[in-house]
């Protein structure tokens, strides 16, 4: 499996802080979802890590097996 | 030199830790320190009971690690503490505290200042309030972007 | 609110102090504070062995108490502490500590900021210095002007 | 009598932290002590304190009974 990570806010909409989703590309994983959460997680002030690493936003990502992505919002912190 | 950088979801003593940190750097002349802590709302009347700080653990303290980096790269210190809370807290407790010591004391101040900016707009974290309406996130402050900006 | 001023010749304790301080003041959210200590000389070798602080009673404590009263007058403060040592000191003694606690940090750190340049530059202490060479009277350094200067 | 207080390297000059003196015009007090220490009293870089408060410096002040002069070299403290 993989995993995707809901930061702040996001944890919210999400319902849960982590999500076990089926490897693959990410645009079928995001259709997977409910749309309104996907639509959140495609925000521009999002951004993402994968595997604890910043990256670009690409929606052409493939999540392989044990691959961690995070949907981090603005912070707030401090 | 490398800087103290801490992350932790336990209370931790502002006084204890900032005597350690004068005593280690006798030959300093000047610290400076920044303690940030859950206000108690009795002044305004926000109302809040708790405060939660939630973090990434793959990102927070590698990125608290790198921004104490940059303040050794830019002012000379003798010593640097850096210090951050997660999880959830109440009125009254510490949630950060940033302690500079310097020979020269607007080194330390210049260094403490840096620091807590950048925490404020740039640190991996995100918080949320519980007020009697129930937990609420809590949207970035202008603000704290501003106070980045002066860098 | 009025300023916690103090001109002593006794040492202080700088932790417990700001333990106070920060307890007093829940609702502040951030407290700065500046601590300066006679600076053990083995760091660059200048080997002062003692400092003496003298000070003009009729003048050196009201000059502090106006200086604070500034302070309180241009940033928005919930607490301000200013106490100065005087007398002779060794290495590792504190001399100085300055705290502010304010709702706004940028507040915090600038009444600190400012509350020390005019310590240093305006205040009524003469300060010598022992080496092995005896008691040396330490000139006004340029650069404290220039600190003053900046407000 | 009246009392001369010198504070800093004046006291080292002075050979005394304090000084009684005959009260009277300040000239001639002056002219009782060391010349170069009243040469050193007299640096435009001394301020002079009348009983705690500052003063303008003139020798054409009188000394009263009780009173003190203190003469305050630049600062060099905090």
């Amino acid at each position: 499996m993989a995993k995707l990570v809901f930061l702040g806010r996001l944890e919210d909409r999400a319902g849960c802080a982590e999500m076990a989703v089926t490897p693959g590309p990410l645009a079928d994983i995001l259709a997977g979802l409910d749309p309104a959460l996907a639509l959140d997680l495609l925000g521009e002030r999002v951004r993402w890590a994968l595997n604890g690493k910043l990256v670009g936003e690409s929606e052409a990502m493939v999540l392989g097996e044990g691959d961690e992505l995070a949907f981090l919002p603005p912070v707030s912190g401090g | 030199m490398t800087a103290d950088v801490r992350l932790t979801d336990a209370a931790f003593d502002p006084a204890a830790l900032l005597a350690a940190f004068t005593g280690q750097f006798g030959g300093a002349g000047g610290v400076v320190s920044f303690l940030g802590q859950v206000r108690d709302g009795g002044s305004d009347g926000d109302g809040v009971e708790a405060l939660e700080l939630r973090h990434y653990a793959p990102l927070t303290l590698p990125g608290m690690e790198a921004l104490a980096a940059t303040a050794l790269t830019r002012w000379r210190l003798e010593g640097l503490l850096v210090i951050h809370r997660h999880g959830v807290m109440l009125p009254g407790d510490p949630i950060v505290m940033v302690a500079a010591a310097a020979r020269h004391r607007r080194e330390a101040f210049a260094a403490t200042d840096f620091v807590m900016d950048h925490l404020k707009s740039d640190s991996w974290f995100w918080k949320r309030e519980k007020t009697a309406a129930g937990w609420r996130w809590i949207e970035p402050r202008t603000q704290d972007f501003a106070d980045r900006a002066r860098w």
